[in-house]
């Protein structure tokens, strides 16, 4: 099993839950983030004087899911959180060693 | 409140050192014409108690305050982080508490008994004298106390904006305290308590001077002695909720017309003409904050249009009972442009910090506004003429007005500050100020 | 703003598609009645400022500006997702600040000026002769300026539910500027300007045509115009805070009251019975919209509450000066209800984005109020009978006026939105909606 | 509010049973002077609407609906936890919707029409008999009406913060709506309504027993009768957002005026007094509660001043009509250390969970204020001596008046809360308790 | 050592803690993230409509545990945080490399 | 590559980013959580009592980098995130199986 990491754009989320469920996956977690990168020189106004913003708003998702479907997985969260501009963010890959459903105690492979 | 008594103008080079040498010394020989001023606007005041002008006033007077809290509260709060928006919330709240009770024990009698021509004296301490029956022109004197008191308080506040994400708590508390009693009550005693300053010739309606130029200079020498805070330019500094300043401006604005046409003192054409005039600067400095920015920046920004509101606001503040609404409309579009210049050319040319904008919006409105009402005041309102209608000497009166404010609050103010500074201190220290001052020194967070 | 004038209503049919062809043409050889009657109406005041009057009118003002200020614009501002809130701010704050300052340029003479029945006309441009003496009533003219002024910022600033969340800052300001000089204030002339349309006969106390169903109309057609907000359907448009909304809706409950008991120009028995007659609807009108929606949803909702509440106070509107505490409770009923039906049942069978209900609560809340004021109109309060007591035919001219009104406004607010669609676009780019307006069209954020 | 009326107190051991025992049954018989007492105040009334009176009383009609609907919504909102912020909206929204209603059909009737010393009767029913020209002193009854409706909302809304957080909304309004009719509306007649409590020698100027006793005291019941919150000691109960406790804080202060200086039913020197001395009082209390905070926990915090303000308000609020400056200053300081110690000390020593320091604030200022009005009243003031003008039985007399109304409300609100537990439970689930009751009982909340 | 990652129900936050105190985990790190899962269907009401909410609120433990109570460690969150009702969530176990304490530059089992 | 995890004091943020730099990395991603550990006893006030806050406000900062660099980064981290007071916080290593960029698609140390 792997655990997939993707940093994305907030407004292409809905998008990249959609391009998920037809790999069957049925369950994922998001947390809000803050990006550093190459995608720059956003600011905000501030009275006449400009302020230059470091960090932006990203969208964490994680998801769990079995070594059979990573690829596609992989290739269906690049496709949908694809803008071709900068700060379109990454796809991280990471080993699980086990998954337990806490409600019924399944292990692994079933708990997903 | 133009109560604006004769008196020379000459004494005035002697009089702040002798004040300041001589503390609370009333030179009451050195006066006698603001006495008697005194009493001859007791006298024409009609001895009867109106309830229309007493309704009004009751309003004026919770509405000045409301200005202060949340208005202005809310304000400053949602501009600066929020690791610090509860510490602003506690300064305006306590500087309100602790200096109401002061204003009740001896600033009201400093401001407006009898006394020198450059402070009131103690006779009215605690109030004393103010009874039932007890008026002010055709209000009672005891809901006189009470709108001056509102004023008193909010100016204190204002100057919050300067020093604001790095004073000390405490040492904000003792400077405010001792800055009312040595700086805005005789500065109110100079303009309305019979004081020496303004002579017949000088306007200010609804205290563009006392309160405004005041709390804006206050607001400026703060920012400097207190210097820069930690993270400036590095740090992400942008204000951390606008919903709570838009709350802020809005009551401000609605609040100020009990602070402007509140001062006509009365609910007749005078304070209704206040409201007009008042209204129509406010509305279009705000416009006109909007498009400079909007042309400058590209966009135009809700911080921007609240903040070219409170400019207009600022401005007409001295003007309002004396200016048509041509001369409103044309403050107000000044206005709007001198403040955005003093929120942005001004403070970057000097590089001080003053943390949200107290004397780039307070001191240039106040400043722009006390010297257009020497030129757009017309007698079909308020009974005075400006330089439209040929009256040229007066724009120079009103600059003499600004000066000798400016002059006497920086000075005091410096002096006040660094005494506090080697006492007890001024600044947090770094660690508390990265913190945030909120829970550092308030226990406190917003969740 | 009882100034319910005689004029033949007859004029009526002919008269849209004429000012329409006309312009500003001032037909004023058409209607020389109603520019008897409005000088009727300056005789029959009595020449003199009635100081509590004065009092009472100050503070209405006020409040009416709170409402907007920060009222309306939290009660949306909470609506909307957090990526827009400001936005919304933004176009309130901005809507009072230009529109104030045209209608002190043109609006007030359009609407109040002599003119035609259809319109003023321009002789009160800049406030012309409105001088420091001139009364309305036993008020000042200046304080009369000022109260309308708030009625004609804030109907604009009803329309913003309607287009919410889509529509390009700068076009708003365009389409805002001319939908007041070319729908609210002739609309507003014919009703208290001595314009064709009130005839003796018909009711309405307070502005629920001009005020509610102007904007409810105006804002329904905006947004039929501009289209469903992407996302409606598969993103999450719950509104982010509805504790900006409950703060929204209590001041404009309070607020209320100065638009309804001040609209009586007088604080006297008729101010009295008109705040509590709105105040009851108000109670009635959440308290029903709060049972049917817990029968029908299983759960009370803070949302559904606040709604029912404005139902309330829109309902009452034109009737609170002339029914009593029964009529009262009822048109708050039958309000909630039909207001609840208007934001679910009517707006799902149509399929339009009306974002935040200015048609389902304005609109439809403003027609139950003119139409019930005819049923519930009784001789006691108002000096007015209606359907109950026996005058059947007084229904019937309600329903005229909100036909005139609703025809007209939707007519002009189209044409204008089509025009400025094709001249520089009504509606932001997909981007733009997507990434939130606060961040795009201002530069800002809520942190 | 002054309506001290002279009744025989000796019926009182009997009357408290007596009421429970006949339910609504009108003693009229048993006390013809109170009866007497109500038609000579009504002939001693001016029997002509004054304008400037009448403007004031609208206007703190509404200050005083503001003081619940937003402000003591957003105190109480402010201090819970996140999840439960819309519920005490909700609560306190429905609170002045339903009771409202019910106040204009049954309450006003129970309360101030004639009838027994111990409650109104029914004659008022509806308003029945209320008209345009009905007059109460120089003021409309049907504006006396709204004012007393805004009392009559408030108190009960201050019960919720007893038992916030846990209790069933259905459960909520039901017990709210019997207690109105049950509770408030005899005790209101007692004061103010002709009944038997008020002799002429018991004073309390704006509602300390009626008001903020009575709801102190309920409140202490609820909180007893539903039990701790879950999670009390384990989970942080810190409020979540002093912002909103901040602002409603300063709309209880604003709008305080309106209720305490509203209270003299006109606008004169007792209504301006009775302001300079709620404003007097309630900043020394702000500030004492702000220095005893900082000198036993090292920090003063936000919600320490704001809890200290509210406690001088309260105390105060029986006095304001009846003491000078330095009566005030000391209620405000006494009133702040013991409101600091019933929050504190008090409730730790019992450990009852009264979440939101109901009785801790009003309870316990009230009884402070009650008390400390007979020791500081004075002549020139009120025309009523106290303690330190020589009249120490005053002091006896107030504290019979406190524990009547303890008594009372404490037995009856015990009651009705026993019988709705048993019939449709007085408790949220433990799971919705978790879980937050803005999703669980409203499906909404603040993201 | 492992990292182990719960999601949990929020209300359960409390509970967890206390179950790991006795195995004797001192310390853990708490995120507030948005769940989509099998778990659906709530609803807001919003003016007599209602909205249906895909992501819930759910909290994220991340902890980092030596090898030898991992299995203690993931029991004692499993009946802890269980309420036998859908949406429990989860729990991840990922392999840690090593650690570090900032404070002193203690690494690994002595960081935790 | 490794995926590094620091839970920090909230207001070494800046610092730390800066410390990093140099090493050449062009992008973090930040997360506000709450940590729980030996640092204790804050308290908040409230109405005069004191309330034990257990949770403590942390930033996670989550950086993707080769296993070139992990050792300087970590160095980087620990010193300038470093004031020696308890609740410093730690630093994580997980071992990263592939990274992707999502803009362009490019995979593992391209996409860093
Ligand atoms: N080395 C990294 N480790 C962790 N997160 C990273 C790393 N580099 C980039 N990110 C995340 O990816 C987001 C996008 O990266 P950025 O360099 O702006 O654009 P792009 O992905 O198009 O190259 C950043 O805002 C940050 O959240
Ligand atoms: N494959 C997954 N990867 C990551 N998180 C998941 C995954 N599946 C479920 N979750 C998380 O677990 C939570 C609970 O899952 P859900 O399917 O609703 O119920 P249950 O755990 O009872 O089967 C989800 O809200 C989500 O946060
Ligand atoms: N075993 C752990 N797993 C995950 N995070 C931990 C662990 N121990 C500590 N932390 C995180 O590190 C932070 C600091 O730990 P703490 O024990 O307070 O101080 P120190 O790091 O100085 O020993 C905690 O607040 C928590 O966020």
């Amino acid at each position: 099993m792997k655990l997939v990491m993707a940093i994305i754009k907030p407004f292409k989320l809905d998008e990249v839950r959609e391009a998920l469920t037809p790999l069957g996956i049925q369950g994922l977690t998001v947390s809000e983030v803050k990006g550093f990168g190459r995608q720059k020189g956003q600011t905000e106004i501030y009275r006449g004087a400009e302020y230059m913003v470091n960090f932006l708003p990203k969208v964490k998702i994680e998801v769990a899911v079995n070594d059979d479907i990573v690829d596609r997985v992989i290739e269906a969260i690049q496709a949908s959180a694809n803008t071709g501009k900068i700060g379109d963010g990454k796809i991280f890959v990471l080993d699980l060693v086990s998954a337990v459903r806490i409600r019924t105690g399944e292990k692994d492979t079933d708990a997903l | 409140m133009k109560m604006n008594l004769s008196h020379r103008l000459g004494g005035l080079a002697a009089a702040v050192p002798a004040l300041l040498a001589s503390g609370w010394a009333h030179a009451q020989e050195a006066a006698p014409a603001a006495a008697e001023a005194v009493e001859a606007v007791a006298e024409a005041a009609a001895p009867t108690l109106d309830r229309g002008d007493t309704a009004w006033l009751l309003v004026a007077t919770l509405l000045v305050l409301m200005m202060t809290l949340p208005g202005l509260a809310l304000f400053y709060g949602g501009m600066v982080r929020k690791k610090n928006v509860l510490s602003i919330l506690m300064q305006c709240f306590a500087i309100v508490s602790v200096l109401s009770v002061i204003w009740m024990v001896a600033g009201y009698s400093l401001a407006f008994s009898e006394g020198s021509p450059f402070v009131g004296g103690l006779s009215k301490m605690f109030l004393a004298g103010v009874n039932l029956d007890s008026l002010t022109g055709t209000i009672p004197e005891s809901l006189f106390v009470m709108f001056q008191l509102t004023f008193a308080v909010i100016t204190p506040a204002l100057i919050v904006g300067g020093f604001a994400d790095r004073m000390k708590f405490s040492s904000m508390l003792v400077f405010m305290s001792f800055w009312l009693l040595l700086v805005y009550a005789p500065i109110c005693h100079w303009v309305w308590g019979g004081g020496f300053l303004m002579t017949e010739g000088v306007l200010d309606f609804a205290g563009g001077t006392v309160v405004h130029i005041n709390a804006g200079v206050a607001g400026l020498v703060s920012a400097i002695v207190l210097g820069r805070r930690s993270g400036t330019g590095s740090e992400n500094m942008a204000p951390h909720n606008l919903v709570l300043t838009m709350i802020g401006a809005s009551l401000l604005w609605v609040g100020w017309f009990g602070f402007n046409a509140g001062s006509a003192l009365a609910a007749n054409g005078n304070a209704a003409m206040a409201m007009l005039t008042t209204h129509s600067a406010t509305a279009m400095a705000a416009m006109t904050w909007m498009l400079v920015e909007w042309a400058m920046r590209g966009k135009p920004s809700l911080l921007g249009i609240l903040s070219g509101a409170v400019a207009g606001l600022v401005a007409i503040t001295p003007a309002c009972g004396f200016v048509d609404l041509k001369g409103a409309l044309i403050i107000g579009a000044v206005s709007g442009l001198a403040c955005y210049w003093g929120v942005s050319g001004l403070k970057r040319m000097f590089g001080y910090d003053d943390a949200l904008d107290c004397f780039g919006v307070h001191g240039v409105g106040g400043i722009v506004g006390a010297i257009l009402t020497g030129v757009f005041a017309v007698e079909a309102i308020g009974g005075k003429t400006g330089l439209i209608e040929g009256n040229a000497a007066q724009v120079g009166l009103q600059a003499l007005g600004v000066g000798v404010t400016m002059v006497y609050t920086a000075i005091v103010s410096y002096i006040l500050l660094k005494i506090i500074d080697v006492a007890i201190g001024l600044r947090v220290s770094p660690e508390v100020e990265v913190e945030g001052l909120d829970y550092a020194l308030h226990g406190e967070t917003v969740h």
